[in-house]
């Protein structure tokens, strides 16, 4: 798990996976345009301290659901740039539906629950962006029948 | 004692990124916080209405109920939106 | 599409898609042990021509199904030792869901329909790797209600 | 005319790469192609009564009623395994 402001290369990160029969890999870049129109770049916020908490607490339940190989997280804060690349996980196992799986529920994971804002900056000025109902929707997908959630529900 | 940062849109909205609030026996959960809190004021009573808000105790995502301790961190903030 | 029996580079791969909002690869690595034991190298077999025109028409499907900025495919022929990378799959879209769903399909449809045999080569000598029952179940998890693939139901 | 390939392990149990055959009237589907080649004696018998086999006609999977004309390639083989 890594949170930093550094920019950071995908093609570096996937490098670093170690050898395994199938390896996953999911990098979010920021996007030119949003909601409120044409972005040029982002501002990141996050709470120090439970962001690393909170990203080591989804790997290590992707872990715990799935037989991996490894699991890596990077997600920037600070000044970002259009096209720049805000987040990358890389997810290794002996078989593809694992590796899949896994990678998928960490984006979903991180989405809904690790410590993240986005203020998009433009032409029109800055504005927050806001949270997506179906990003909360795309994680309640992996909710077990019986949850051993340690981070809880959000809430409050 | 308890220690207590918003972020991001609530941050600005509160134009307040932390404060210390000292213990009282009243204050024994994010949802009597969360109402001690909206006494400070028309801003604070609009911003903490917002339905939608999270909370977590010393890092970790919080409900209404979780239990407040002296010394606990508490953060307030809107939903996430990394990634 | 790409059909090759040079070696490739995944995070090369990485390198050459165009930037998009949510990136997802897949690599499918030669595992060092099989169903029959240890594994040295690979014998990569497939029907030249259908190779090609199979995987042309899955990225086609993918392409028709879902919102996609790019979705490449390259495989790997002839003979690969353990280790090295037998296929890549990157597909990039504005967002995640649809780049998650795209490359996994892909994958999933490569595995049932894309005219490739592996055997394995070890200390016990060589065999044909079976195909794997899951491997179906899997393919058959993104068949539409009414299906208009154009490659036809497997049969024969 | 038809040319008929054999790809993995069923060309190895054939021994036989390719072939071509005449066109007859009654050789007019997968499955009476299947039959006929099974008549070219035991080990052809066995090897195509393999009910996985999968068949190709002209680089397109193919089913049992899939109709061949003169000029058709047609491909038996195994279940794929590639990836």
């Amino acid at each position: 798990m890594r949170v930093q402001e550094a920019a950071f290369s995908p093609d570096q990160l996937q490098r670093s996976l170690p050898a395994a029969g199938a390896v996953v890999t999911f990098t979010g870049n920021v996007r030119d345009a949003g909601a409120g129109g044409a972005v040029d770049s982002l501002q990141l916020e996050h709470y120090a301290g439970m962001t690393e908490h909170s990203l080591q607490a989804i790997a290590e339940e992707a872990a715990a659901r799935w037989a991996l190989a490894a699991a890596h997280v990077v997600h920037r804060v600070g000044r970002l740039d259009a096209g720049e690349a805000i987040v990358w996980v890389g997810v290794c196992a002996a078989h593809r539906a694992e590796a899949f799986a896994a990678c998928e529920f960490i984006m979903d994971a991180l989405k809904t629950r690790a410590p993240f804002w986005k203020k998009e900056h433009g032409p029109q000025g800055a504005r927050w962006v806001d949270a997506r109902a179906s990003d909360v929707a795309r994680a309640q997908r992996w909710q077990l029948p019986r949850t051993g959630d340690a981070d809880g529900a959000p809430g409050g | 004692m308890l220690r207590v940062l918003f972020f991001a849109r609530l941050r600005e909205q509160l134009g307040c990124e932390a404060l210390e609030l000292a213990s009282e026996p009243g204050i024994d959960s994010i949802a009597a916080l969360r109402a001690a809190l909206s006494e400070r004021g028309p801003v604070w009573k609009e911003a903490l209405a917002d339905a939608n808000l999270l909370a977590a105790v010393n890092k970790s995502l919080a409900e209404p109920g979780t239990p407040l301790v002296s010394g606990d961190e508490v953060a307030f903030f809107p939903p996430v939106t990394g990634g």
